[in-house]
């Protein structure tokens, strides 16, 4: 029993972290049509620069001053990805793809040249390091501030699609460059902010992957990028509540298969991922990412001819 | 206030249907340089091994060292892989993440045909080829069908099987596959002229035949209507069906044969790199290979070998220069500068300033 | 004899509406049908159901008395049902001459000549454009680079290609002078060549030019089948579709 | 003919060091490197030079990648060059080794630390320690293991595969029970690992991990009690993991290839003043780098200028030489290098100090046989 | 025509992909009426559009000339901008977003700080205030033409260019189409494409033709059309046009 609930809770925690990490991943990815390889990047530098902080600092203020670093070195990060190089390849979306793989090889390169290969322990105030009981089960304190900031997130994705233009700018956007022009709009600030704000989910993300892992290397980020994309593609096609709920089963059945399965989480990701791309009805209306996109800007919209 | 004018002139003036009449002196160059270039190119790269040219700084040592014959062996293997994989990548627009299982797939299966089974190097290599290309057959029909999810669908799809068959090489099933270590070439198995450093040369020869073999290929099935059909594809695949074509059949063509050249490349990564290792069995391994031929050019004729060789030269090459930087850190720079100032690839840059 | 064409109580709903809403409709050899209908009353859903695009939810396609509804589309295409698309749908990074030859070539064309492939794109008056992408055509021009694509399997004088064919507004966005020059090019298709002709149009002009039977959709039902003079004559017809003439 | 090279330079001989600078285990290869710096030096008094033949170090890249590694083996032996010494990493030097031998040169490989490479074949040698070796001192550490458990917690890859069957080998006999628990290699979450090791109640815990998750292990065995638990005992790491423990630190049972300042030889003595002139510190590999320097000084007394292989593997093959960490023998039957090992236990401050040290002979693996 | 234009095109020379396809394209659009761009398919009418708005493709360029827009200088300003001092634009592919729906196509087009005239478009089209969940990819041919209208005619506008607006409307749809557009051109001028020389004998107030690029008549719309020798040789209907430069 206490198994079971340790494996349920820690699972929900990694399920978290996946969630922190793929929201930025689906952000950018449902409604720009760029899949991100450079997200790993991103989620590492900050990382970096969040253990800078929180080694100067100490102690919980230094984790909080960490997290904001993080969250802004992600940001900027992807604010200057964007102007420099995303920006200029508008409509070539098959290039922009390109450039953030290229990134994904060169940043983690550029992270190792300047602080070494060699894996380093992340500060962990003591707050944040031990275990809590539940039903006889020692469940690290970690796993819960992963799930609370999880749920955040979440809330303000919402929230941000649903308030504002932006993402019915950008999703037109990516159908229509010149068109949404054309009506006025100017859909480049869109797209800068958009991806800005997927690099700071990543930032945030890669902060508490520190947290997490209580360490940080070079390739933390990236190592952890093909979950992330498993956990858009299972979940992502209908909204970003489902990338979360993608994301809890894919921390579950990868703990359970762990435990009960012989190791063998990671198959079992995969065969899932198979299982449901497979699934799908193949007669759709539009690919996924329509759909995704759709979902990710209009949540209480009815769609008249939607399903298939 | 009402005028009329007639035009000076035209001045977009109506391209000419045929652009060269043959017999012109230009034409004739055009009809016979498809098979020229080929042909002298080939003659040149199989007579490298008897040039006792140094290059220096290029190279650690005469042309027909060893050492850069190995290297060259790598860089036409690469080449021929990147050829390869444009087959599907920039001919038919197919995204797959998963070529790598192809590849790891002809390393590990002619090795352990060869440790396990017995057989000799090429019994093995053949019975790879074939349980490849059967594989591929299967997996790629299922892949396939996910493409109705868009192009994103297939890229996972295909991931999904890849990164399967790259935690199996790496759990060293049985310690058949060596897990993170790989395996060492079974010489035993290999004709004694393919082994050892006095017969890199034949290495190299071979690899050069490989890569003949692939750019021979690739060539002529995208000069037949097959490849004008999966270009087709690419633009826009609905509209091929209503030609009367079978875009899945097409699709699922261009698969197995890609898939099945990877399965012959990875037999010439063992051979030349006298190892199987599970490093080409993961994803990245794929994304190199995406690297390679935008670099030089995706969907041409001479990109992605341009790309290949390229990019495992530097990968080879920049460790040793010392310049106190991780040479992923300048490919990757390199890559990135490139989409840019070269899109279409490098290739297309030539082009562009002879046009 | 049997109809070229017959359509049995056809049916095609998404999301609880019926877009087409039982359609059926015999199709005679040699006859060009003009099918005509307010906008959205479902006369392109009904050609994507009859090229195998959509997959009916109810009822039968059948090509000269065979089942075909289960056929994909490519399938269709090889026993001769040939068509255009309402918005030019073409291959980006193709050249003109090379959408010709691709046409003739997957119609089973086995020699094509540079002449005639000139030949195809004289007949639509796209001889100039032969080399230049199809990206860079004007919207008229794509156009009559769909129709063009119908053509091509007449190649080197063989008389293969679509027996059936579906063209889908062909007119829409052609220059004035060449609507009369292209509705000169279909009448010869049908009265010269024999084929069978489905025409969605919404140029009056060029349907009661062309059309030996005239079909009014509407809401997805097929509401009449009768000759030019009687549909035109019809009251609902003119009510719902037609409108005051400008 | 095609691919012939010759060997150049009158008086010289051409050591090429193939080892990671780049890529995930770069700084192995940097202690290696300098521990060979330092080696050479000390071995050669200061001249580089072994009875007039100069002795010039080429150093490559392997970047972690085996194909690279034989790219530059096989560059390298159509240079002629007689020596090729290196590899922190065991995928590569398992597919070095075959290499040179079928070239007859010598190989001297460097910190990798799989069991394959000992008695492989005739030419390769090793300069640093083997997994048998880490079990061996576990053992020791262990002392009287009668009808107690011993739980192997590893990674379920090759090099966790083969910790797993040397414990089995070497201490499932003589009614100790051995059962293992290995991790998927990429698992991030090792909760469901830990609650394993703990359910299994084991006396003793031999942990063989590598890589980036290790703290998070740590961390985790540690939230679960497995630490207070059983007697948990690990190979120490280089500098850079020593925080990586975190608060496991003082629980844990430390086996050591080696321990910064753990010896004080003449060797060691040198090692440290060449080290303090460069502003170095000594490290996990360091001894590694100086015993393949000592070797390759040894091979070519024998070898000459002219690098005659088999005689430099007979001069090997039975070499006795004191070492940074202690005496050092290459054994002759299958090359393998018993030298001392330790044990180590983390101090307050967070440096290991020894405590107890193996001699040679305790830790000798098995014997096996070349080829 | 004492006004002063509210566009004015002066010598515009546009190049795309490396070739020319405007030269010196000069014409104004007076402060009032509808003004008609014509011309056969490929002239350059859709691109003079595209180039007054910013919008030429890929590799497009202005390489000389000026466009102003109430007396400013727009000719090199971002698309944007322009449209943001009151143009209303559809373009001739309807440029509709197809994965929106027709109420997300629509609040797309809002300009902040105006009023915004749905009870005008609903009016008008029926047919999108029913459909206003439904992806716009969906919708027919027609139906999309109708919301590209729908997006011009929402905001208060100082100038609406629209780009063969009719095509592929069913008869009674264009008519009605047409009544629109003359409405809307009581309040604001428009720049107008067609090829239904019916509508632009009902709306135009003075006409612009084209051909190979160049502007070749400028003057009055109805004396134009009312000169059949005159329409014959600039619109080449029912003559035989021929490539090179006649
Ligand atoms: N996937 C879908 N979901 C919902 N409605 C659809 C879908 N596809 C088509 N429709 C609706 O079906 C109706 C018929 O569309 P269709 O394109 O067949 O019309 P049409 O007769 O060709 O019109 P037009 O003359 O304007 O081209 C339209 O009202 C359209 O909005
Ligand atoms: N993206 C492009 N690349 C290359 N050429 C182009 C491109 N767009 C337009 N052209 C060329 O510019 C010329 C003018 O095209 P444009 O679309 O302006 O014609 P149009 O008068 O609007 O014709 P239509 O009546 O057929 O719409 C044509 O010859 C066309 O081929
Ligand atoms: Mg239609
Ligand atoms: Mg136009």
């Amino acid at each position: 029993m206490d198994t079971l609930v340790l494996l349920t809770l820690t699972g929900l925690g990694l399920g978290a972290l996946y969630f922190l990490i793929a929201s930025g991943l689906a952000l950018i990815f449902g409604l720009m049509d760029v899949l991100n390889f450079a997200h790993g990047a991103f989620l590492t530098v900050s990382v970096y620069t969040a253990w800078r902080t929180a080694e100067t600092v100490g102690g919980m203020p230094g984790l909080l001053l960490a997290a904001v670093v993080g969250t802004l070195t992600g940001l900027l990060l992807a604010a200057v990805v964007e102007l420099v190089l995303i920006r200029r390849l508008y409509g070539r979306v098959k290039e922009q793809i390109l450039v953030t793989v290229g990134l994904s090889l060169a940043v983690p390169a550029l992270v190792q040249t300047v602080w070494g290969a060699d894996a380093r322990p992340f500060p962990v105030p003591d707050a944040l390091a031990g275990t809590v009981g539940v039903m006889g089960a020692r469940v690290p304190v970690n796993r819960f501030l992963l799930i609370a900031v999880a749920l955040l997130v979440l809330a303000g994705i919402h929230l941000f699609l649903s308030r504002t233009r932006y993402g019915l700018i950008v999703r037109a956007g990516v159908e229509d460059r010149a068109m949404v022009t054309a009506l006025g709009i100017d859909v480049t600030r869109a797209f800068t902010l958009v991806f800005a704000l997927g690099g700071a989910l990543a930032g945030l993300a890669g902060v508490l992957g520190g947290l997490y892992f209580g360490s940080l290397s070079p390739h933390q980020g990236t190592s952890m990028l093909v979950f992330a994309f498993v956990v858009v593609i299972i979940g992502g096609l209908v909204s970003i509540t489902s990338v979360a709920l993608s994301a809890l089963t894919v921390g579950l059945v990868q703990q359970y298969a762990n435990y009960y399965a012989g190791g063998y989480g990671d198959l079992a990701v995969v065969v899932l991922l198979a299982a449901v791309v497979l699934s799908r009805p193949a007669a759709g209306t539009g690919s996924p990412l329509t759909r995704l996109r759709r979902a990710l800007t209009a949540p209480r919209t009815r769609s008249a001819g939607g399903t298939a | 206030m009402t005028a009329t004018r007639t035009p000076r002139a035209t001045p977009a003036a109506p391209a000419p249907a045929v652009k060269d009449a043959p017999g012109t002196r230009h034409g004739l160059l055009r009809r016979l340089r498809p098979a020229t270039v080929p042909v002298a190119v080939l003659l040149v790269l199989a007579l490298l091994p008897y040039s006792a040219l140094d290059i220096p700084v290029l190279l650690d040592g005469p042309v027909n060292s060893p050492g850069s014959l190995q290297l060259f062996a790598l860089c036409l293997v690469f080449g021929a892989l990147a050829l390869g994989y444009d087959l599907m990548f920039g001919r038919t627009g197919l995204l797959s993440f998963g070529h790598a299982l192809y590849i790891a797939g002809g390393s590990y299966g002619t090795q352990l045909a060869m440790t396990e089974l017995g057989l000799g190097l090429l019994p093995a290599a053949l019975l790879t080829l074939v349980l490849g290309a059967l594989a591929a057959l299967v997996l790629g029909a299922v892949s396939l069908r996910t493409l109705a999810l868009g192009s994103v669908g297939f890229a996972m799809v295909t991931l999904a099987f890849a990164q399967a068959g790259s935690i199996y090489v790496e759990r060293n099933p049985g310690s058949l596959t060596g897990g993170e270590e790989g395996l060492p070439l079974y010489v035993d198995g290999v004709p004694d002229a393919l082994v050892g450093v006095q017969n890199t040369a034949n290495v190299y020869w071979l690899a050069l035949a490989y890569l003949a073999l692939v750019a021979g290929v690739v060539w002529t099935v995208t000069a037949r209507p097959a490849g004008r059909v999966w270009q087709a594809i690419r633009d826009n695949e609905q509209r091929v069906a209503v030609l009367g074509r079978s875009p899945f059949a097409h699709k699922l063509g261009a698969f197995v044969l890609a898939s099945s050249l990877a399965v012959l490349g990875g037999v010439l990564h063992l051979l030349v790199t006298a190892g199987a290792t599970p490093h080409t069995s993961t994803p990245e391994f794929t994304l190199t290979l995406l690297v390679m031929v935008v670099l030089g050019g995706s969907g041409t004729r001479w990109g992605p070998v341009v790309g290949g060789v390229l990019f495992t030269y530097l990968d080879q090459r920049l460790g040793g220069w010392d310049l106190g930087v991780e040479p992923m850190l300048i490919l990757g720079s390199l890559f990135v500068l490139a989409v840019y100032l070269a899109p279409g690839g490098i290739t297309a840059l030539g082009r562009r300033r002879s046009a | 004899m049997t109809p070229v064409l017959q359509l049995d109580r056809l049916r095609w709903s998404v999301g609880g509406a019926d877009i087409v809403d039982g359609v059926s409709l015999a199709v005679r050899e040699g006859e060009l049908l003009a099918v005509i209908g307010p906008n959205g009353a479902g006369k392109t859903s009904l050609f994507n159901l009859i090229t195998g695009l959509t997959r009916p939810t109810g009822g039968a396609v059948l090509l000269d008395g065979h089942d075909i509804t289960a056929l994909p589309p490519h399938r269709r295409v090889r026993r001769g049902v040939g068509r255009t698309f309402q918005s030019s749908s073409v291959f980006a990074t193709m050249t003109v001459a090379e959408h010709v030859d691709l046409a003739a070539r997957s119609a089973g064309v086995r020699r094509v000549g540079a002449g005639d492939v000139t030949g195809v794109l004289e007949r639509v008056r796209l001889a100039h454009r032969a080399g230049d992408p199809a990206a860079g055509l004007s919207h008229g021009d794509k156009r009559k680079l769909e129709l063009a694509m119908l053509l091509a399997p007449t190649l080197g004088g063989g008389s293969a290609g679509a027996r059936l064919m579906l063209l889908d507004e062909p007119m829409a966005g052609v220059a004035s002078e060449e609507t009369a020059e292209l509705t000169d090019l279909i009448r010869s298709l049908h009265r010269d060549e024999g084929r069978t002709v489905l025409l969605v149009e919404h140029h009056m002009d060029v349907v009661l030019g062309l059309a030996d039977r005239v079909a009014v959709m509407h809401h997805g039902r097929l509401l009449a089948a009768a000759s030019p003079a009687e549909v035109m004559a019809d009251a609902t017809v003119q009510q719902a579709y037609l409108g005051d003439e400008l | 003919s095609p691919g012939s090279g010759t060997a150049s330079g009158a008086e010289e001989v051409k050591v090429a060091l193939i080892t990671s600078t780049s890529g995930p285990l770069a700084s192995y290869g940097e202690q290696y490197l300098r521990g060979f710096e330092a080696g050479l030096d000390h071995a050669t008094d200061g001249t580089g030079a072994v009875d007039g033949v100069e002795i010039t170090v080429l150093k490559d890249d392997d970047g972690g990648d085996p194909a690279k590694g034989v790219s530059l083996a096989k560059k390298r032996i159509g240079q002629g060059v007689p020596i090729i010494a290196g590899s922190v990493v065991s995928g590569v030097a398992t597919q070095i080794a075959p290499v040179a031998a079928q070239n007859k040169t010598l190989y001297i490989s460097g910190p990798a630390a799989t069991d394959a490479l000992t008695g492989v074949n005739r030419y390769t040698f090793r300069s640093g320690r083997q997994t048998y070796q880490d079990v061996l001192t576990a053992k020791n550490i262990l002392g009287g293991s009668k009808g107690k458990k011993v739980l192997v917690l590893a990674q379920d890859n090759a090099f966790g595969q083969a910790n797993a069957a040397a414990v089995t080998s070497v201490l499932g006999t003589g009614g100790t029970t051995v059962s293992e628990v290995l991790a998927p290699p990429a698992a991030t979450d090792l909760t469901p690992v830990a609650s394993k090791v703990k359910a299994a109640r084991p006396d003793m815990v031999f942990v063989a991990w590598a890589g980036d998750t290790a703290q998070s292990m740590w961390s985790t065995l540690d939230q679960q009690g497995v630490l207070d638990a059983a007697t948990v005992v690990t190979g120490l790491d280089s500098r850079a993991s020593y925080p990586v423990f975190g608060k496991a630190r003082e629980k844990v049972t430390l086996l050591a290839h080696y321990v910064p300042g753990a010896a004080d030889t003449p060797e060691a003595e040198a090692m440290r003043t060449y080290f303090k002139a460069k502003k170095w510190e000594e490290d996990l590999f360091t001894p590694d780098g100086f015993n393949a320097a000592q070797m390759v000084v040894e091979a070519v007394r024998a070898g000459g200028a002219e690098g005659d292989t088999d005689a430099m593997v007979k001069a090997l093959e039975g070499f006795s030489f004191s070492g940074v960490k202690g005496p050092n023998t290459v054994r002759a039957a299958d090359h393998a290098l018993l030298q001392p090992t330790f044990q180590a236990q983390f101090t307050a401050e967070g440096a290991p100090r020894v405590a107890r040290t193996f001699p040679a002979e305790q830790v000798a693996p098995a014997e096996t046989r070349i080829g | 025509m004492t006004a002063p234009p509210i566009l004015r095109v002066e010598g515009l020379d546009v190049d795309i992909a490396g070739s020319r396809i405007l030269t010196g394209v000069t014409f104004d659009v007076p402060a009032s009426g509808v003004t008609a761009l014509l011309g056969r398919n490929g002239v350059g009418k859709t691109t003079t559009i595209r180039a007054v708005l910013g919008l030429l493709p890929d590799g497009g360029r202005v390489t000389a000339g000026r466009v102003t827009f109430a007396g400013d200088d727009i000719t090199h300003e971002p698309t944007h901008r322009t449209v943001r001092r009151g143009i209303g634009y559809a373009p001739e592919d309807r440029g509709v977003f197809a994965g929106l729906t027709v109420a997300e196509n629509l609040t797309l087009a809002e300009r902040p700080g105006h009023a915004h005239r749905y009870d005008l478009v609903h009016d008008l089209f029926p047919e999108l205030a029913a459909r206003r969940d439904q992806r716009a990819g969906t919708l027919s041919g027609g139906q999309q033409q109708m919301v590209a209208l729908a997006r011009t005619l929402l905001n208060d506008n100082t100038l609406v260019v629209v780009d063969e607006p009719t095509k592929g409307l069913a008869p009674r749809v264009v008519t009605e189409a047409a009544e629109v557009l003359e409405r809307a051109a009581e309040r604001v001028p428009l720049l107008l494409v067609e090829q239904n020389l019916a509508v632009v004998r009902r709306l135009a107030r003075s006409a612009v033709v084209l051909d190979a690029g160049q502007v070749v008549h400028t003057g009055d719309a109805r004396d134009l059309l009312a000169d059949t020798a005159r329409t014959t040789a600039l619109l080449g209907v029912g003559s035989r046009p021929d490539h090179g430069a006649a």
